[in-house]
């Protein structure tokens, strides 16, 4: 069984998804202001699947991430100020300013890369679980990827692969009801990506992606069964991206209802679990205004960070080509 | 051009793709646009825009993200009866798709013995320049070029991206149209109407007398700016953008190089085994004793696009780099 | 429902895996003695299955097939002549001796060609199938495939898209438990490839491929689905290849036992059916003996016509490569 | 090769390839085979025929039939710590996995700021001549030389199969190893234990005087053939084998037309695009004085493979045709 849900570990999850709020809606604000290049997705409304799943992770667990990826690299440890100075393209960001927001990473926290490419994640986590079983160690990989990537063939090949082999990776797949601006229902004809599943030979299961103790729960089982040597499973966590795929625009989308975005609004997974935790006694709304502002001083210095931070040297262009 | 209509009219690139795009489903029954995020978004940059409302859902779908699904569907079609247009988003992303396009959209036609026509126009987006890094700005039009079977056009200019895209749907053959995403905005004279630039010509945009520039794509801006500051320095350049890399127009090339006697070659992929290289080969076999200076190429250095802007501006070629090279190439 | 199983339907279905087995037996020895270049993968076995499919298909419907392909032209009414012309790499070819085993193709039979591909088949007939709703005729699509094929993100992207589209195709798994020399268990964690059906949101159905009439009832059923417009079908039929993946070796196997082999002989869907003929007196032995040799002699004549037909001329080479 | 045995022993070029990676596997805890029936068939060509014994089934392994599947195994375990040799059965079929290798593989560590490191061997087998048809004789070691990232080797003879697998297998950077299978049965001098040709340098096969031949692959072969029938016409021919084609050794092949003023470039790809263009291209960039007649290039004509056997002939280059364009370039 996985690890019962200590009051630490539920405030941890609350820490890690104010953390990703807070970093995101900057970072966003940053780029509509141009002072960040290039285009930045989101993850502002799927807090609770990273943090749900990442509290369950150690350095040595590795995950893939999508180009939604800043998300996950917090949940993984990463630290605002190299992240910042990544999307700023600077030369102490993580990848020395090469990489940006769709390709940031963090080899010494376990976190592979974010991806440009969807349905770029499956395949690699898949090689780094094999690694981790060829190299006999007791290490999961998770591969985050979303409802759209999963019509890639890549998913599918990866999927099928990792029941094959009974390798310890965990797919999860972030519903969020759109690929870009089209709708799940007209990409795929079924309502459960968990539905395929069974055609690999793999568990598929599905989480109120907006609930971080649901989510945790889900991958906490999915993650010991992989660790226990009884191979992957496809968890599903139903989610909302409640910005647009690219930037911070939420409503007043032609793709999507305001009233839809309402909706899940009201699920907000951090208000959610505030809620919970100030009914337990937990965590008093005072409490969580303090995390609040603490991660928002911290925000504020990671941007400070990477707004003094120099750009990258010319001679860095022709670097780490080779090895 | 015969069809053009003679009011001047002025539009964004991404406009004149739209047009072009409209053009052909107008007078294509058989014509169907699909790809991802093309019909309700208009594609991510806009250029299928309106198309949906006016032509309806028959004639433009967006489907799944499915590279080699979509690449299957235009292979399928076009073989029986229809005449696609697909759509990949970003040119970064044909390798998803590859084998559809090197071993079924290329070679069917050959492969059964000419019992097949595949009248396929792919729409893909290249280029860097927006800070999207290494997997949203790449060129990788030399992939393609090796590929017999294929046809490929690179419009550097809106009245270029309409013509080509009218010319690439109307040839019986798959031709891949490399659009640029930087261009994007650029405006230019484009007619009303229906008019095709013949593929497979190339295009003289300045006459010069002791100087060839030969540059595809957005390269050609870079290039008449470079021919420019070159005019200043004595050097009256030819520029000439082949409009359409496959088939190669070597003869309009090695024409002007007989002229001029000195060459270069500019594309914004990566130098190295980019398009550039077949050209610079051709050029010396063709022109050899009219040549007073090797064939100079200028291309992207070797490495992946970087993010930073600081790095990339170093990366992307531009009349800078063209002009410094010319002057080492010419001892100037 | 699907057309009522008459007599003159079980002969033509019994007919047709004649041709294809004398066809295969005696290419298999052509390629053996050096007289057919390259590789022949036979259809050996699996005859019900183009049979059972093909019977209710016109020239106006498509079918997309594999390497292993001679067996779907055939049963699509591909000329005994051209086909050996082609495998020879001859002019009088039906393509021009350009494409030979794994590209033998016949468009006015609405046969899209064999493919050296795996996988390459199906993303094709999808867009057959997408061709003929738009051109708004009431013609469907077949894709044949391999188990191992399955494996491959082609299929599941084409699926995806079929069944988003309710597209008029059926996928038609023939599952001879083999991809190359890998066993079936050694390549997906499933047993019945049609458990992927319900992962795209279509029908899977199994049927023992081994059964002409079983096939011809089973197929029936999928293609009329597609012709209502009520989308494809994923269509396993359980069968055996009872040579080598290529040539005319069935026994002494390093990857399969000779026991496996004898059991699949002892379902040859041949016997089977002509078994199931006599017992409804509808061929008496003799009469079947009559047309295996009535066949045989056809086959002859066409080896004979490969044989005597002229080489293509240099000047082929670079023709056909655009229109 | 300093740890090469003196013994002398003669190896087929399939045997080679397997004692390459014997070797590697030998040496390497953390090296694996992973490919389609690589393990329990040993390969379609036998290439791994008693590894699985050997070396037993953790380090060799059968896979589904997906290519992008497999190529992402051998990215995601070498970034985290193995060193994975992934076989794609037919060079035709990388076009399967291309995103995986041109948008992963290739660029990972330059996306990651040098923060991953990718040694991944990939084995694939190339070239025409087998009658396999359009799908399954294609040399496409073009796309992978116009990625910066990947180091590219095409072995020419037992000896170089063996050692350049070693030494793309100690490499920390993703190599492919471009084999051909018309020369699975050539015999030649394979030394017992651990040798490595180092990648990035050429050879000089046979010495010579007035002419270059620089030629890839089997193409090597051909060349040599080629050379004695010049000689006899009083051409001496050099002719190098670049082994490595990504980084390409420009200097020896420059040094040898300094000397000889007269080049032709050969393989067996498509000529369109292929990697004589870049070859070229540098060539005349660099030792365009010396030139005394353009950089000749052989390759495969503008068609797709045919099948048939009579024009699989003509499509094929051989000795034949490079005397001959030899002596059209040479006026002889
Ligand atoms: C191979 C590939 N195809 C298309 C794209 C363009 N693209 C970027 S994000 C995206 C939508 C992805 O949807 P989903 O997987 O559901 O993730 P979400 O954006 O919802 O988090 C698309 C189509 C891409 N980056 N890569
Ligand atoms: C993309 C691709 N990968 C690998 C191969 C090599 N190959 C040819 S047939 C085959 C096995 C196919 O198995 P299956 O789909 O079950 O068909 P079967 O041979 O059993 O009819 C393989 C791996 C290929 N031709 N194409
Ligand atoms: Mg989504
Ligand atoms: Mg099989």
């Amino acid at each position: 069984m996985t690890d019962a849900l200590t009051d630490a570990i539920v405030l941890d999850m609350h820490r890690c998804m104010v953390r990703i709020r807070i970093f995101e809606e900057t970072a966003g604000k940053l780029m509509e202001d141009g002072r960040i290049p290039g285009a930045l997705h989101l993850y502002v409304g799927q807090e609770a699947v990273a943090a749900g799943v990442m509290v369950h992770l150690s350095n040595e667990d590795w995950i893939t991430s999508t180009h939604r990826g800043h998300g996950h690299l917090i949940a993984k440890g990463g630290e605002f100020d190299r992240m910042f100075a990544e999307l700023y393209g600077k030369a102490t960001g993580y990848c020395k300013g090469k990489g940006g927001s769709m390709h940031i990473c963090n080899m010494e926290l376990g976190m592979l890369g974010a991806n440009g490419i969807v349905g770029g994640g499956p395949p690699i986590a898949v090689g780094a679980a094999f690694s981790n079983r060829f190299r006999k160690t007791d290490r999961v990989a998770c591969t985050f990827f979303g409802d759209g990537a999963s019509n890639e063939g890549a998913f599918h090949e990866a999927a099928n692969m990792a029941a094959l082999f009974k390798l310890p990776v965990i797919f999860v797949c972030e519903n969020n009801g759109y690929g870009e601006f089209t709708a799940q229902a007209n990409h795929q004809a079924i309502v459960d990506v968990a539905d395929r599943a069974a055609g690999y030979g793999m568990p598929g299961v599905v989480v109120d992606g907006m609930d971080a103790v649901a989510v945790y729960e889900a991958a906490g089982e999915a993650i010991e069964r992989a660790r226990r040597g009884n191979g992957p499973t496809l968890l599903e966590c139903k989610t909302y991206r409640f910005y647009d795929h690219v930037g911070v625009r939420g409503m007043g989308l032609s793709y999507r209802s305001d009233e839809e975005v309402e909706y899940w609004r009201r699920r907000d997974p951090i208000p959610l679990l505030e809620r919970h935790l100030a009914e337990q006694g937990i965590l008093s709304a005072e409490a969580a205004k303090a995390i609040h502002d603490e991660i928002t001083r911290d925000v504020q210095a990671g941007v400070e960070y990477a707004e003094s931070s120099p750009m990258p040297d010319p001679d860095a262009l022709l670097e780490d080509v080779y090895a | 051009m015969a069809e053009a209509s003679p009011q001047p009219r002025n539009l964004p690139y991404v406009a004149a793709i739209t047009d072009g795009v409209r053009e052909v489903l107008k007078e294509q029954d058989n014509a169907f646009v699909i790809g991802e995020d093309v019909a309700g978004a208009g594609s991510v940059y806009g250029y299928y825009k309106g198309l949906l409302d006016e032509f309806g859902p028959e004639r433009i779908y967006d489907t799944p993200i499915s590279e080699e699904g979509i690449m299957g569907i235009g292979v399928g079609a076009a073989a029986t009866g229809c005449r696609p247009i697909v759509d990949i988003m970003f040119m970064d992303f044909i390798g998803e798709c590859m084998d559809e396009i090197a071993n079924q959209l290329a070679k069917m036609r050959y492969m059964f013995g000419g019992h097949a026509r595949l009248p396929v126009t792919v729409l893909t987006m290249a280029g860097a320049g927006a800070s999207l890094a290494a997997q949203h700005s790449q060129s990788l039009e030399a992939w393609l070029c090796h590929l017999p079977g294929l046809k490929v056009v690179m419009p550097a200019t809106p009245y270029d991206a309409k013509g080509l895209i009218i010319a690439a749907a109307r040839d019986d053959n798959p031709v891949f149209v490399v659009l640029n995403k930087v261009s994007l905005a650029m405006t230019g004279e484009v007619p009303e109407g229906a008019y095709e630039i013949p593929l497979g010509q190339a295009n003289v945009v300045r006459p010069g007398n002791n100087y060839t520039i030969v540059a595809t794509g957005r390269m050609l801006h870079e290039a008449l700016k470079a021919a420019q500051t070159l005019s200043e320095l004595g050097i009256d350049s030819e520029v000439i953008d082949p409009r359409t890399l496959q088939p190669f127009d070597t003869a309009t090339v090695v024409e002007s190089v007989m002229k001029t006697h000195r060459v270069m070659v500019v594309h914004e992929a990566v130098r190295t085994g980019g398009v550039g290289a077949e050209i610079a080969a051709r050029i010396q076999e063709e022109a050899f004793d009219y040549l007073d200076a090797p064939v100079a190429r200028v291309g992207a250095p070797f490495s992946p696009v970087p993010f930073s802007p600081a790095l990339e501006a170093l990366y992307v070629p531009n009349a800078e780099r063209i002009v410094a090279e010319a002057r080492k190439q010419l001892g100037l």
